[in-house]
C-alpha cells in the first residue's frame, strides 16, 4: 500500500513535471508565443497559423536570423474555446521568456484574455477583426488585420456604388464575428440610406439552410452580403443557393474565398466577390508570400496565414529597430511603425494598435480568386 | 451520541485542514497567470461539481445540465454587475436564487419520469439555456459574451486583487465542501441517499421521494450558480461557448473521476480533470482524444472513482464505542390488545388491466393484535400490503388507519402516521450503513423523537432490540441475508409505528433463524405492537397469530381466530390442491 | 409560391438522416440497454472510411460503399467489447460515461490523423438534383430518404419475419429469459453492436456530401437522433423513425416560418412537451403499471 | 444418471442461499422439489442452468460437467427451463414465443419448426385460438401453458419447471399438472420445483424438500408425505387437523 501510494504520487510529479515545467531550449533563441487551436472547430484555420508563422521563421532564421539570434515558436494550444484560449495564455505568459504573443483571430477568445494581455506586459498581436478589440485603451494590442468597420463599409460602398444595388440580403452567423460584422453592415448600409430587405442569422454547423435560402429567394433581394466565419457552412449556403437558383451577386467576407470553402462549394461558389484583408495580388509582397507558401504547403494562403506572417515580420522589424527584445520598447517601437509593407497591406499603426485600414475585392472567377481592386475606406 | 460527536469532530478537523489549505494557497497563489487561472477554475468548478455530487451521488438522479446553472450564475453576475451596475455579492445571490429556482422548476416538471428520461431532458434544457444565451442578443450580449465584469469589495475591503480573489473562491468551495459534506449526514442527506438506494421503501419509511429529489436538484443546480457567479468574476469575461452540454459533460466526468458520493472526491476530480489536459499537452494533437481513452479507463477500472478508491483502502470501518442506550420504547403507552380497529379496510380491491389481484377484501386489524395474512402464493397478500401502505393506487374501497380515511394519502403520509413496513424481497438501503438505514426509519415524520442524538439513540435501541448492534457500522449489503431482515425490522421498528405490516419475515431462513424471527415477533407481540404479518410459515403463523385472514385468487375466503381459520374447508383445499394422493 | 412543399422535402430529408442515426441508438437501447453516446462519431468514422477508401485506394463508389459498411460494423463490434462489456452489469450511467469518453476519444483522433479541413465526398449521383413541380429534390436528398425507407422495409422484414428477427426480439424484452431458451445472447448483442455501426456509418457516408466530411457532422446529428428516439418512444422502432422524421420537418419549418437561429432548440422544445404530456414517448411501449 | 448435483454451494452478495445440494434426476422421472418461499428451489434451479453467477460444486448433465457453461449453451445440451413468473416475452404474439421455445437446437428448418408449434399447440387446449395475440394479453393460465408449450419446442432431455402452479386457480393447476403428466408419457424427464407440495407430489417419481438452502429430506412422494416435518412445515397444524 506504501509503494502504491508513493507511486501515485511520483506519476502525478512526473506529469506534473512535463507539463508545468516543458522541455527545456537554449535560451538563446527569440521566442515568439503563439495560442492557435490546435482542436475544436477552429482547428482549420489553427493549422493554416502555423504554417504561416513556421514560414516566417524559417525564412528569418535560414537568413541569419535577427541581431545573429534563431527565432524560435511556441505554440499553446486554445482549444477553440474561450477557457482553453485563457489557459493557453497565461501559460505562455508565464514563461516569462518571450519576446511578443501572437493571439487569436476569434475575436470572442480576444475577449476572453483582453486583462490577461493587459497585465501581461508583452506586445500581444491579433487577427480578430472586431473593432471594440482595440478601443478597450491597451496599449499592448496590435491588430494585423483590417477591422470589421472597414469590411463593412468596403462592403457596403462596393455593393452600392460599384454593382449599384439597393435591395439587401444580409445573411450572418449568430457567432461573434457573424453577429458584429451583420450589425455593422447594417449600420453602414443605413448610412448610405439602404435598409436591408431581409436579415438573418444562422447558427453554425446546421445540416441544411433550405429556410434561409427560401427566404432569400422570396425577398426579392438583388445583392447578399454574408458575415459566416466557417467554411463548412459557407459551402452549404453557396450549394443551396445555386440548387433553388438564387443567382443573385454576392459579396462576402473573407472566408467565401479561403480555400477550403472553394474546394468544398466548388461552382458554387464561382462569380463571388470577397471582400479580403489578404490577396495574393494585391502588391508583390501578397504576391511572394502566396507563392512560397504554396511551394511550402501547397496550398494557395488566405488571411490567416498571411497576418500571422505579417506579424512575425513586424516582430522582426521592431527588435531590429530597437535592438534586443525589451517588450516595452519593442512596443513602442511597433507603434512607430509607419508605412511597412506586408502581405496583408501597409501597415501603420494607430493609437489603438489598428495597423490595416484597406480591403481587397476579389471575385471567384472559376475557382480562381481574381483581384479586383484595393478599397481604403476613409474613416 | 458518540457517533454523532464523533462525526462532527471529523468534519471540523477536515474544516479546519481546509481553512488552512485555503490560506496557504492564497499566500503563495501568484497575482496573476497560468497558474491563478488553473486555480481559479478548479476552485469554481469544483463548487459546481460539488452541486453533481448532491444530485447524482446523493440522490441518484443524473443531470446532463450542470454547465447550463453554471453559465447561469456566471450572466447574472455579469449582468448584474455590468448592466445594472449592482454589487457582485448582490449579483452573486440573484444567481443563486435564479438558478435555484429554475433547478426547481426543472425538477418539479420532470422528476416524476424516469432515469434515462431525466438525462434527456436535462440535455434539452442544457441546448436551450445555451442557444439563449447566444441569440438574446439584447439581454445576454449574444455570442461576444460580456467583459469587464469586476471582482468584488467587501465593506471596503478591495478582493479584486488575483490571490485574494482565489482565496475568496476556495472559502466558498471550502464552504460547499462542508456542507456538502454534512449534507450527507443529515436528515435531508439520508433521504436523498435512501432514495438513490430504494425509492419505494424510502417512500414507506416516510420520504417524501418527490420532493427530496426537487430539493436534490435545486440545491444541485444553485451550487452550479454559485460556482458560475464566482467563474464569472474569476475570468472577468464570460461566453456562451464556455457553458455547453460539452461542459456538462466534463464535469459529470469530474464528479465520477473523484467518486460521486463523495464531496472531496468531487474535489478530487475537479482538480485532476482540469490539470489532465495541462499535463497532456505534451501530445499537442492528441491530448484531448488520450483524455476520451482516460474517462473510459477510469469509469472501467474506478468504478467508485478515485476518492472511493482511497476509502475503500484506507478507511475501514470501525465499529462503534459502546453506549448505553435506553431500551426501545415499544407502545408500552398502549398495552393490551383492544378492541380498538387501528385499521380497517373496506370493499378494496386492485385491479391490473384485467387481473383482479385483490377483490374486494374486507379486514380488520386491532390494537395489540397481531394478524396474520395467509394464502397460496400469488393470491395477492403482498398487493394488500402495497395498496395499504400507498405503493398501489387502490382501484375501488377504502383503507382507515387511526379511525382516518388513508385512502387518497401518498405512501409517505401514510408513515408519517405510523404505518411502518418491511419487505418480502429485502429493500435496504444498499449505499448506507446498518445504522444508518435505521436512523432513516427513526427519523419518521411524526415520529415521537426528534433531534440527531434522540434520532441516533432509537435507532440504537432498535438495533439493540434485533440484535444487530455489533455490525451497526457496517455496510448494509455486508450482512447475510438473514440479518439484512432485521436491519429491515429494526428500521420499522426505529420509527415506533403505530403499526407494523411484516411481509414474509421468514423467507429465506433457516430453522434456527425461523425459531429467533419467533420469538422476535414474540416479543413485539408481548410489547403490545399492532402488527400485520404475511408469512408461508403455518408454524410460525400459529405461533404468533392472533387472527387469520385468508386470501386466495384475491379474495377472503376466511377470517377469524387460527383455529377457526385453518380449519376452514375452503382453506385447506387452497393449500393442499384437491388430495391426488392416490396417484402417488 | 408557397414555400411548403419544398420545406417538406427538405424536412423529410433532413429527418431520414435522423431516422436512420436514431435506429442505430435504438437497437442497441433495446438489445443491450445500452444508451450509446458516441453513435454520431459513427456516422463521422463511416464518413472518413469511405473518403479514404475512395480518395486514396481510388476503390469504385459502390464496393467502397460496401466495405466501409462492413468496416464500420466490424469496429462497432470493438466498440462494443470496450465501453460496453467490462461495464454490463454496472447499470446504464456507467455505460453512458463511457459511449461519451468514447465519442471523445473517436473525434479527436480521427482530428489529430486526418486534419481538421473539411473534405468533400462525392454522392451517389453526379446530378445535383431534379425539379419536380416547384420543388428541387437534391440528388442526395432523394437517395438518403430512398435508403431510409429501404432500411426500414428491410428491418420490419428482418425483425418481424425471420427467426433471427424474433430472436432479437427476444433479447430486447427478457435477455435472461433469451438465455434459457439457448438464444445466443452474447452473439445477438455484437450482432447489434455490428448492425448500429454500420448503420451509423451508412448514414454518415450519405449525408457527408451534404454536410462535408469533418469531426463536425458527429455532433450535428447524434443529439438530435437521440431526441427522436425520446419522443417516437424510447426504444421503439416505428418511433425513431417517426420522431426523426418529425424533428427534421418541424425544425425545417420552424427555421423558416418562426425563428432560424433557434432552429435547434425547436427538437427539444418539442422533446420536452412530450414528457410533460406523453412520458413514453409518442410510441412508447404501454408502462405496465405492476412492478 | 441424466443430471447429477454435488455440494452445490450457491450465492448471491447476501450470502449463501444453497449450501450443498445433493440431488439427481433420472431419466425418465419427475423429480419434485419442494420448500417455502426463500427456501432456494429457484436457485437451485438457476443454478443448473447457469444463471447464477458464484456457484460451487459439481453439476453434469448427462455426464458432461456444465458448471460454469453459459446459460445458452447449457440449453443446447437439451436442458429447458421454465422460470418461475413464466417470463413470456411481451411484445412477441404466442405462436412466436413457442417457435423461440425451439432456439436450442440447429438445422432445423423453418417450415419443420413451425409444424412442431402446431402439434405443441394441439397438447393444449384453446392455445391454437391465441397464436396470433400478443403474450402480454394473456391470463395467468395461459401465459403458464405458453411457458410449457415453449419448453416443449426444446424437445429437451431435461425440463426444469419453476412453479408452473404460482398464482393459477385450482381448475388450471390440475390443467397444468395434466400436462406434465402427458409430457412424461412422452418420455420427458422434468425437474419440477413447487411450492404447492401436495400437487407436486402427486406427478412426481421422487421428491426433495429444500429449507433454507439445505436438503432435509428425499424420498418417495409417500415417505415425504407421510413425513411429521414436512406436513407440520408445509401447513402448520392444518394438515394435522384436516
Amino acid at each position: 500500500m506504501e509503494t502504491s501510494r508513493r507511486s501515485i504520487i511520483g506519476i502525478l510529479s512526473a506529469g506534473a513535471c512535463v507539463g508545468l515545467v516543458g522541455p527545456a531550449f537554449a535560451a538563446d533563441t527569440i521566442k515568439i508565443g503563439m495560442t492557435i487551436p490546435m482542436t475544436g472547430p477552429g482547428a482549420t484555420t489553427g493549422q493554416l497559423q502555423h504554417q504561416g508563422a513556421k514560414l516566417a521563421v524559417d525564412q528569418i532564421n535560414a537568413a541569419g536570423g535577427v541581431l545573429g539570434r534563431q527565432i524560435e515558436l511556441v505554440e499553446e494550444d486554445d482549444q477553440t474555446t474561450n477557457p482553453g484560449m485563457v489557459l493557453a495564455f497565461s501559460r505562455l505568459v508565464n514563461r516569462g521568456d518571450l519576446a511578443v504573443i501572437l493571439a487569436s483571430v476569434r475575436s470572442t477568445q480576444v475577449n476572453a484574455v483582453s486583462e490577461d494581455i493587459k497585465k501581461s506586459g508583452l506586445p500581444v498581436f491579433i487577427g480578430g477583426s472586431d473593432p471594440t478589440l482595440t478601443h478597450m485603451g491597451d496599449p499592448w494590442v496590435f491588430r494585423c488585420r483590417p477591422n470589421d468597420i472597414f469590411s463593412s463599409k468596403v462592403i457596403a460602398e462596393f455593393g452600392a456604388n460599384d454593382l449599384k444595388k439597393k435591395k439587401w440580403a444580409v445573411i450572418h452567423g449568430t457567432d461573434a464575428f457573424g453577429a458584429s460584422g451583420g450589425k455593422l453592415l447594417i449600420d453602414q448600409l443605413k448610412a448610405l440610406g439602404i435598409t436591408p430587405v431581409i436579415e438573418q442569422g444562422i447558427n453554425n454547423g446546421q445540416a441544411d439552410l433550405t429556410p434561409v435560402v427560401l427566404a432569400v429567394r422570396n425577398s426579392g433581394a438583388d445583392v447578399l452580403a454574408t458575415y459566416i466565419a466557417f467554411e463548412n457552412d459557407v459551402a452549404l449556403f453557396a450549394r443551396q443557393l445555386k440548387q433553388f437558383g438564387v443567382n443573385i451577386p454576392w459579396i462576402g467576407s473573407a472566408s467565401v474565398a479561403s480555400p477550403i470553402s472553394r474546394n468544398l462549394a466548388g461552382p458554387a461558389l464561382y462569380g463571388t466577390y470577397v471582400v479580403a484583408d489578404f490577396d495574393a495580388n494585391s502588391s508583390p509582397e501578397a504576391k511572394k508570400f502566396a507563392d512560397e507558401f504554396n511551394t511550402a504547403h501547397k496550398v494557395i494562403p488566405d488571411d490567416q496565414p498571411a497576418w500571422v506572417y505579417d506579424a512575425v515580420m513586424l516582430t522582426v522589424e521592431a527588435i531590429k529597430k530597437t535592438g534586443g527584445t525589451d517588450p516595452m520598447k519593442l512596443r513602442d517601437a511597433l507603434h512607430a511603425i509607419k508605412g511597412f509593407k506586408g502581405t496583408e497591406g501597409t501597415y501603420t499603426f494607430d493609437e489603438n494598435g489598428d495597423g490595416l485600414r484597406a480591403y481587397n475585392i476579389i471575385q471567384n472567377e472559376n475557382g480562381n480568386l481574381k483581384f479586383i481592386r484595393q478599397i481604403t475606406p476613409a474613416s | 451520541m458518540m457517533t454523532a460527536v464523533s462525526m462532527r469532530n471529523r468534519g471540523l478537523l477536515y474544516g479546519g485542514l481546509g481553512i488552512l489549505v485555503v490560506i496557504a494557497i492564497a499566500l503563495v497563489a501568484p497575482s496573476h497567470g497560468y497558474y491563478l487561472n488553473i486555480m481559479m477554475q478548479a476552485a469554481t468548478y469544483a463548487i459546481a461539481v460539488a452541486g453533481i455530487v448532491v444530485v447524482l451521488g446523493y440522490c441518484g438522479q443524473i443531470s446532463l445540465c450542470q454547465a447550463a446553472f453554471l453559465g447561469m450564475g456566471a450572466y447574472c453576475v455579469a449582468i448584474g454587475t455590468v448592466d445594472y451596475g449592482l454589487p457582485f455579492f448582490v449579483s452573486l445571490a440573484i444567481g443563486v436564487a435564479v438558478t435555484g429556482i429554475g433547478g426547481t422548476l426543472l425538477g418539479l416538471t420532470t422528476l416524476r419520469l424516469g432515469g434515462h428520461y431525466i438525462g434527456m431532458v436535462t440535455i434539452g434544457f442544457q441546448l436551450i439555456v445555451t442557444m439563449v444565451l447566444t441569440n438574446w442578443l439584447g439581454f445576454t450580449h449574444g455570442p461576444d459574451g460580456i467583459s469587464g465584469i469586476p471582482r468584488p469589495s467587501l465593506a471596503g475591503m478591495d478582493l479584486s486583487g488575483g490571490a485574494i480573489y482565489l482565496g475568496l473562491c476556495l472559502l466558498f468551495l471550502g464552504a460547499v465542501t462542508m456542507f456538502t459534506v454534512y449534507l450527507k449526514m443529515s436528515r435531508l442527506g439520508r433521504a436523498m441517499q435512501a432514495v438513490r438506494d430504494n425509492d419505494l421503501a424510502a417512500s414507506t419509511c416516510g420520504v417524501n421521494v418527490f420532493r427530496t429529489k426537487v430539493i436534490a436538484f435545486a440545491i444541485s443546480a444553485a451550487l452550479g450558480g454559485l460556482g458560475g457567479g464566482l467563474f464569472a468574476g474569476a475570468f472577468s469575461y464570460i461566453s456562451p461557448d464556455q457553458f455547453t452540454f460539452n461542459d456538462s459533460v466534463v464535469l459529470l466526468t469530474m464528479a465520477l473521476l473523484g467518486g460521486v458520493e463523495y464531496a472531496f472526491g468531487a474535489l478530487l476530480g475537479t482538480i485532476l480533470l482540469v490539470m489532465l489536459p495541462e499535463w497532456l499537452r505534451f501530445l499537442r494533437q492528441a491530448y484531448l482524444a488520450v483524455y476520451g481513452a482516460a474517462v473510459i479507463a477510469i469509469i472501467v477500472f474506478l468504478p467508485r472513482g478515485m476518492w472511493g478508491l482511497l476509502m475503500d483502502r484506507y478507511f475501514k470501518p470501525r465499529p462503534m464505542k459502546a453506549v448505553e442506550v435506553a431500551p426501545l420504547p415499544l407502545l408500552a403507552r398502549h398495552g393490551v390488545p383492544s378492541e380498538d380497529v387501528v385499521l380497517n379496510i373496506a370493499k378494496l380491491a386492485k385491479h391490473f388491466g384485467g387481473l383482479k389481484a385483490v377483490d374486494e377484501v374486507d379486514m380488520m386489524v386491532r390494537r395489540g393484535s397481531v394478524h396474520a395474512l395467509i394464502g397460496p402464493n400469488g393470491s395477492g397478500k403482498t398487493t394488500i400490503l402495497n395498496v395499504i401502505t400507498g405503493l398501489y393506487v387502490t382501484t375501488a374501497g377504502k383503507v382507515e388507519f387511526l379511525g382516518k380515511d388513508i385512502t387518497a394519502l401518498p405512501p409517505h403520509d401514510r408513515a408519517r402516521l405510523g404505518m411502518c413496513r418491511t419487505y418480502q424481497n429485502i429493500r435496504v438501503f444498499r449505499g448506507m450503513t446498518v445504522l444508518e438505514n435505521v436512523i432513516v426509519g427513526a427519523e419518521r415524520g411524526g415520529n415521537d423523537v426528534s433531534g440527531t442524538d434522540a434520532t441516533l439513540e432509537r435507532a440504537l435501541a432498535a438495533l439493540d432490540f434485533v440484535g444487530l448492534r455489533d455490525v451497526a457500522h457496517l455496510p448494509v449489503g455486508d450482512l447475510p441475508y438473514g440479518h439484512q431482515r432485521y436491519v429491515e425490522i429494526a428500521r420499522a421498528l426505529a420509527g415506533s409505528p403505530e403499526i407494523l405490516l411484516l411481509d414474509e419475515p421468514g423467507a429465506g431462513l433457516n430453522l434456527t433463524e425461523k425459531g429467533e424471527m419467533a420469538e422476535l415477533l414474540k416479543r413485539l407481540q408481548g410489547h403490545g405492537m399492532t402488527i400485520v404479518i404475511i408469512d408461508h410459515d403455518m408454524k410460525l403463523i400459529e405461533r404468533v397469530a392472533d387472527h387469520i385472514t385468508v386470501l386466495n385468487f384475491g379474495r377472503r375466503i376466511a377470517d377469524g381466530d387460527p383455529k377457526f381459520a385453518l380449519s376452514h374447508p375452503e382453506v385447506i383445499a387452497a393449500y393442499l390442491g384437491e388430495p391426488h394422493r392416490d396417484a402417488a | 409560391m408557397s414555400m411548403l412543399p419544398q420545406l417538406l422535402f427538405t424536412g423529410i430529408g433532413i429527418g431520414s438522416i435522423y431516422a436512420m442515426v436514431s435506429l442505430g441508438f435504438v437497437l442497441l437501447i433495446r438489445s443491450a440497454n445500452v444508451v450509446n453516446f458516441a453513435q454520431g462519431e459513427f456516422s463521422m468514422l463511416g464518413a472518413y472510411l469511405m473518403l479514404i477508401l475512395l480518395m486514396s485506394f481510388h476503390v469504385p463508389y459502390f464496393i467502397a460503399l460496401v466495405v466501409s459498411v462492413i468496416l464500420m460494423g466490424v469496429f462497432g463490434i470493438v466498440f462494443g467489447v470496450i465501453t460496453y462489456w467490462p461495464l454490463r452489469t454496472r447499470g446504464q450511467i456507467p455505460v453512458i460515461i463511457s459511449t461519451i469518453g468514447a465519442g471523445i476519444l473517436l473525434e479527436n483522433t480521427v482530428l489529430a490523423t486526418y486534419g481538421p479541413s473539411p473534405q468533400v465526398l462525392p454522392g451517389v449521383f453526379n446530378a445535383s438534383g431534379v425539379l419536380v413541380g416547384n420543388i428541387f429534390m437534391d440528388s442526395q436528398y432523394l437517395s438518403i430518404i430512398c435508403t431510409a425507407f429501404v432500411l426500414l422495409a428491410l428491418q420490419y422484414v428482418i425483425f418481424e419475419k425471420t427467426v433471427v428477427g424474433k430472436k432479437i426480439q427476444a433479447t430486447s424484452q427478457d435477455r435472461e429469459t433469451a438465455g434459457l431458451l439457448g438464444i445466443p445472447v452474447v452473439t445477438l448483442i455484437f450482432g447489434i453492436f455490428f448492425y448500429s455501426a454500420a448503420l451509423g456509418g451508412l448514414a454518415g457516408i450519405l449525408v457527408a456530401p451534404i454536410l462535408f466530411v469533418s469531426v463536425g457532422i458527429a455532433s450535428v446529428v447524434a443529439l438530435k437522433a437521440f431526441a427522436a428516439n425520446i419522443i417516437g418512444g424510447f426504444g421503439s422502432i416505428p418511433g425513431a423513425i417517426i420522431g426523426g422524421l418529425l424533428i427534421g420537418i418541424v425544425e425545417t419549418l420552424g427555421a423558416a416560418y418562426i425563428s432560424v437561429p433557434y432552429k435547434d432548440a425547436y427538437a427539444f422544445i418539442m422533446l420536452i412537451a412530450v414528457l410533460l404530456v406523453r412520458p413514453q414517448g409518442l410510441f412508447g411501449e404501454r408502462v405496465a403499471e405492476k412492478a | 444418471m441424466l443430471l447429477e448435483i454435488k455440494g452445490l454451494t450457491a450465492r448471491y452478495n447476501a450470502g449463501d442461499v444453497l449450501k450443498g445440494i445433493d440431488l439427481s434426476v433420472e431419466e425418465g422421472e419427475i423429480v419434485a422439489l419442494i420448500g417455502s418461499n426463500g427456501a432456494g428451489k429457484s436457485t437451485t434451479l438457476r443454478s443448473i442452468s447457469g444463471l447464477v453467477a458464484n456457484v460451487s460444486g459439481s453439476i453434469t448433465f448427462g455426464g458432461m460437467p456444465i458448471l460454469g457453461m453459459k446459460t445458452g449453451a447449457i440449453a443446447r445440451l437439451g436442458l429447458a427451463h421454465v422460470p418461475e413468473g413464466r417470463r413470456l416475452f411481451p411484445g412477441l404474439t404466442v405462436r412466436d414465443n413457442i417457435l423461440l421455445g425451439a432456439s436450442n437446437r440447429s438445422g432445423v428448418s423453418r417450415s419443420q419448426m413451425e409444424r412442431e408449434v402446431d402439434e405443441v399447440m394441439d397438447l393444449f387446449p384453446n392455445l391454437k385460438r391465441l397464436a396470433g395475440v400478443y403474450a402480454w394479453t394473456l391470463s395467468g393460465g395461459e401465459m403458464q401453458m405458453v411457458a410449457v408449450a415453449r419448453g416443449m419446442m426444446a424437445k429437451p432431455k431435461l425440463l426444469l419447471l419453476d412453479e408452473p402452479s404460482l398464482g393459477l386457480a385450482p381448475m388450471i393447476v390440475q390443467q397444468v399438472f395434466r400436462i406434465i403428466t402427458e409430457i412424461r408419457s412422452r418420455g420427458a424427464t422434468v425437474l419440477l420445483v413447487e411450492q404447492n407440495a401436495n400437487m407436486a407430489l402427486s406427478v412426481a417419481d421422487r421428491g426433495y424438500v429444500l429449507e433454507a438452502g439445505t436438503l432435509l429430506l428425499s424420498g418417495k412422494p409417500e415417505e415425504l408425505w407421510d413425513n411429521d416435518h414436512v406436513r407440520a412445515a408445509y401447513l402448520g397444524g392444518l394438515a394435522a387437523t384436516a
